[in-house]
């Protein structure tokens, strides 16, 4: 399988001068160039960024979650094959395939990265914050989570395993964060409503309600 | 603390003052030119002191001292001796050894073993035998890949070796420092060890090139 | 420290391009900033196990693009600061603050040539003996620490054979924190090239680092 | 490939910055860059590993600097011109060159939200079963390859137990080079902090990556 050296691009002399330095009015220039020549319709941009900006985010997510939390056998199923659970929810799809959901106790917590690029289930949390694709996150989560956890304010007792998932393949993961107390007489778009993208990577606990149904 | 915690902390707060850079020019003229003002008005240097940093190393500090350890270990075969059994010694008879090059180590190359001189980490080199590196040998593509792929490396040199050849690269990670003799090149029985020293280039002592007759 | 200066072994930083009857100094400011970093003054108790520290901790975007000797500049600059020696506004301005006594103590042109000749001796006498001997496997600790260390990360976890034996020498682990020297017995391990790399890479060569006791554990 | 972006266990990279309620496009031009890349029309049969490598060509201070979207629009142009679809000039000016033919099979507005649900995947059906089974310890090989690869450097040559087998699935090492699919088992192996990272690291904390076969050895 070793790659053939032919088809690497040498990165260091082809364009890199000669496109615009201003990311702005680089894309308006390969914006323009691809609609010339049909590569591109313009008004499917307009829709892949509506659906990312309207449509597709972490409150998908969070549905998944908050059904889990009141529904026992959907949680089971949940656990033991995410993609045929969530099948129903419509929600697979673009970099939503293959779908492992691991779950938050007392005992374990669960945190997502991608080390390599920037992996993240685009269908259940829409499109990945930029702190999750930046290097300071993918360089020390895998050496050093309970480190980064703590720069959002999530301080874990030492009895507390922190398992730390990096999407290497395909394989998308959710974190099922633990429900928090003081929910029970919650209905499930309530329990849905707490839940945030962040908990939902492990980089945050779902926090319980100030008051109930406040 | 632990003296672990402690290296984070120091580390941390060092790190900090590297913010300054967006504050200050690019160009390093510039900002070179304005540390020196301000170093000479504090009494923190002496313009003088650099000027004679800058002349120790145009012309009194050179690859022409390493040439001739190599040149006199071609034709002494017991100073090759004392040069392989103790280097820091055999060097110091020559009054070679000074800043960066006070732990010497020699490597011999024969038709079985190449070595190859590199410092991943940062640019280690013999300063007192070969002067200031080049700035290839304290570059990411030389530091990246002289560990990995040496035969690819010395390609990009122009020096092919046979495959039985062994290499063996030495990643200056310490404060030895590390000197290749390179093999003495055919028909040159009849030179002078001035004629000899004359051949030897700076590459060859660092492994990246052979010595030409 | 798992910086942007340990690249042993990396891949995609191009051609090494070596230049032809290269200069000593591409431009005038590089070899005053030479001079500078050799003549200048440092902070109490600076050391060049110090100074490499600081250098690894320039950010990394501007470690690949910013020269040799431009790096020479910002470790500087940071030693500085860092020490409360120079201010922000005097860095940037290249003056002295108003009412600044000026030092008489920096080291002076003919002083060159002997620094240049005696400085830099690590060896350090040791009374334990060495734990590692010639011939001896040895494998490579997998440590992480954060702060400065000299064993690069392609060696961690491997093992090697001891050549060669240094005696002791100053632990730069302990030295760039002002942790005081801690000297311990310094080995040259050698790793065949399949141990570092794997079964593909080349069968005959080995790639041999330094490595203080402490980096190493029998094999 | 051994560059810049694969970047587990780094130190020196800085603080994590979360942006509260962060944008999904912090400027206008992001969202335009991120849906041309998506809804362009790609060269025949093109590997989406290879979309992933390209981006590791990039050089590595540019890698470090440029901003996720700017990095995917070199990534679009690298595609585009390799395929010979756009032409370097036609990339610098803007415009298409003279002889360019319009195409009329780019996708539509009413076609994006059914292609951001397509099922199509990388999952493949394999004739022979999976050589490794759950609880079984393995090695992750120590291999270099200079072209794509999904296994970090951080775990080569590091041991762990495979906990989950997700069935086959294309191989990015040998579909980002054109090498067809080429799939394999893919597995979940755990590693313990400390196996990766040495006893300092935290003893109950671990680190799990999806492996293909061809990447791991029994131990």
């Amino acid at each position: 399988m070793a790659a053939s050296l032919s088809d690497h691009p040498h990165h260091h002399d082809h364009a890199h001068s000669d496109v615009p330095s201003d990311p702005a009015l680089r894309t308006r220039t390969l914006e323009s160039l691809l609609t010339e020549k049909g590569l591109v319709d313009p008004a499917a941009i307009d829709a892949w960024v509506e659906a990312y900006e309207k449509k597709i985010g972490p409150r998908r997510g969070a549905e998944v979650v908050a059904r889990a939390w009141v529904d026992p056998a959907f949680k089971a199923r949940l656990l033991s094959d995410a993609t045929s659970a969530i099948e129903t929810f419509g929600f697979l799809g673009r970099e939503a395939q293959h779908i492992v959901v691991v779950e938050n106790t007392p005992a374990i917590h669960n945190l997502i990265v991608c080390t390599l690029c920037s992996c993240y289930p685009w269908g259940l949390l829409g499109l990945p914050p930029r702190w999750y694709k930046a290097a300071p996150y993918r360089a020390r989560s895998v050496i050093d989570p309970r480190g980064v956890l703590a720069e959002f304010g999530l301080a874990l007792g030492e009895e507390v395993e922190v398992r730390v998932w990096d999407s290497t393949a395909e394989i998308r993961y959710l974190v099922l964060p633990e429900r928090p107390a003081g929910t029970d007489d919650f209905s499930e778009a309530e329990l849905a409503a707490l839940v945030t993208r962040d908990a939902m990577i492990g980089v945050a606990k779902v926090e319980a309600p100030k008051e109930p149904n406040a | 603390m632990s003296q672990h915690d402690h290296a984070h902390e120091d580390s941390a707060a060092i790190a900090h003052h590297h913010d300054i850079h967006s504050e200050l020019p690019s160009d390093p003229a510039l900002r070179v030119k304005a540390l020196e003002s301000l170093l000479t008005e504090k009494g923190l240097v002496d313009p003088a002191t650099v000027d004679a940093w800058v002349e120790t190393y145009e012309s009194r500090i050179g690859p022409r001292n390493g040439a001739k350890v190599v040149a006199k270990a071609w034709v002494d075969p017991d100073y090759k001796r004392r040069l392989l059994s103790d280097a820091t010694k055999a060097i110091g008879e020559l009054d070679m050894l000074g800043n960066q090059g006070q732990h010497m180590v020699a490597l011999v190359n024969t038709p079985e073993i190449h070595n190859l001189v590199v410092c991943t980490l940062c640019s280690c080199y013999p300063l007192p035998v070969l002067g200031l590196p080049p700035v290839w040998y304290k570059s990411a593509p030389y530091r990246s890949r002289a560990v990995l792929d040496p035969r690819g490396v010395l390609k990009e040199f122009g020096l092919e070796l046979p495959e039985h050849v062994k290499i063996r690269v030495w990643d200056s990670t310490a404060e030895v420092r590390y000197l290749v003799v390179p093999e003495r090149p055919a028909g040159t029985e009849r030179l002078s060890e001035e004629q000899l020293a004359a051949l030897v280039t700076r590459d060859s002592m660092i492994g990246v090139a052979k010595v030409k007759a | 420290m798992n910086g942007v200066h340990d690249m042993g072994g990396m891949h995609g930083h191009g051609p090494i391009a070596p230049e032809q009857d290269e200069p000593l100094w591409h431009a005038p400011w590089e070899a005053r900033m030479f001079g500078m970093r050799r003549g200048g003054t440092f902070p109490p108790g600076f050391n060049i196990d110090r100074w490499r520290h600081v250098r690894e901790l320039i950010p990394p975007y501007l470690y690949l693009v910013r020269s040799y000797y431009d790096h020479w500049y910002m470790s500087y600059v940071a030693a500085l600061l860092h020490s409360g020696m120079a201010t922000r506004e005097e860095i940037k301005s290249g003056h002295a603050a108003p009412g600044t006594a000026k030092r008489n103590d920096a080291m002076r042109p003919d002083q060159v040539w002997k620094t240049q000749k005696t400085g830099g001796v690590f060896a350090r006498a040791i009374e334990t003996p060495p734990l590692f001997a010639i011939g001896q496997r040895v494998r490579a600790r997998n440590i992480n620490p954060t702060g400065h260390t000299r064993v690069p990360r392609y060696v961690r976890g491997k093992v090697g054979v001891v050549q060669l034996h240094h005696g002791g020498h100053v632990l730069p682990d302990s030295n760039a924190h002002l942790q005081g020297e801690a000297p311990e017995h310094l080995y040259t391990v050698a790793f065949s090239m399949r141990e570092l790399w794997g079964p593909e890479a080349s069968p005959r060569d080995e790639a041999l680092a330094d490595l203080w006791e402490s980096y190493l554990e029998p094999a | 490939m051994n560059s810049i972006h694969d970047m587990g266990g780094m130190h020196g990279l800085g603080a994590v910055r979360a942006e509260p309620n962060e944008p999904p496009f912090h400027e206008k031009w992001e969202g335009r860059a991120g849906g041309i890349v998506e809804v362009m029309t790609f060269p025949e049969n093109f590997p989406g590993d290879r979309f992933r490598y390209l981006r590791e060509t990039l050089r590595p201070d540019l890698y470090l600097t440029q901003s996720y979207y700017e990095q995917w629009l070199y990534v679009a142009e690298q595609i585009l011109l390799e395929a010979g679809m756009i032409s370097a000039e036609e990339l610098r000016d803007g415009r298409a060159g003279p002889s360019a033919a319009k195409r009329n099979d780019a996708m539509r507005a009413d076609a994006v939200w059914g292609f951001l649900h397509d099922r199509a995947h990388t999952g493949r059906k394999l004739a022979e079963g999976p050589r490794f089974a759950i609880g079984q310890r393995v090695r992750a090989r120590n291999m270099q390859p200079d072209g794509h690869t999904r296994l970090p450097r951080y775990a080569r040559g590091k041991t762990g137990i495979v906990t989950r087998h997700h069935g086959g699935h294309v191989l990015p090492d040998a579909h980002a080079h054109w090498q067809g699919p080429a799939p394999q088992h893919l597995y979940t192996v755990r590693f313990t902090a400390r196996e990766l990272w040495g006893e300092a690291a935290n003893p109950r904390d671990r680190v799990n990556l999806d492996l293909w076969e061809s990447y791991l050895e029994p131990a």
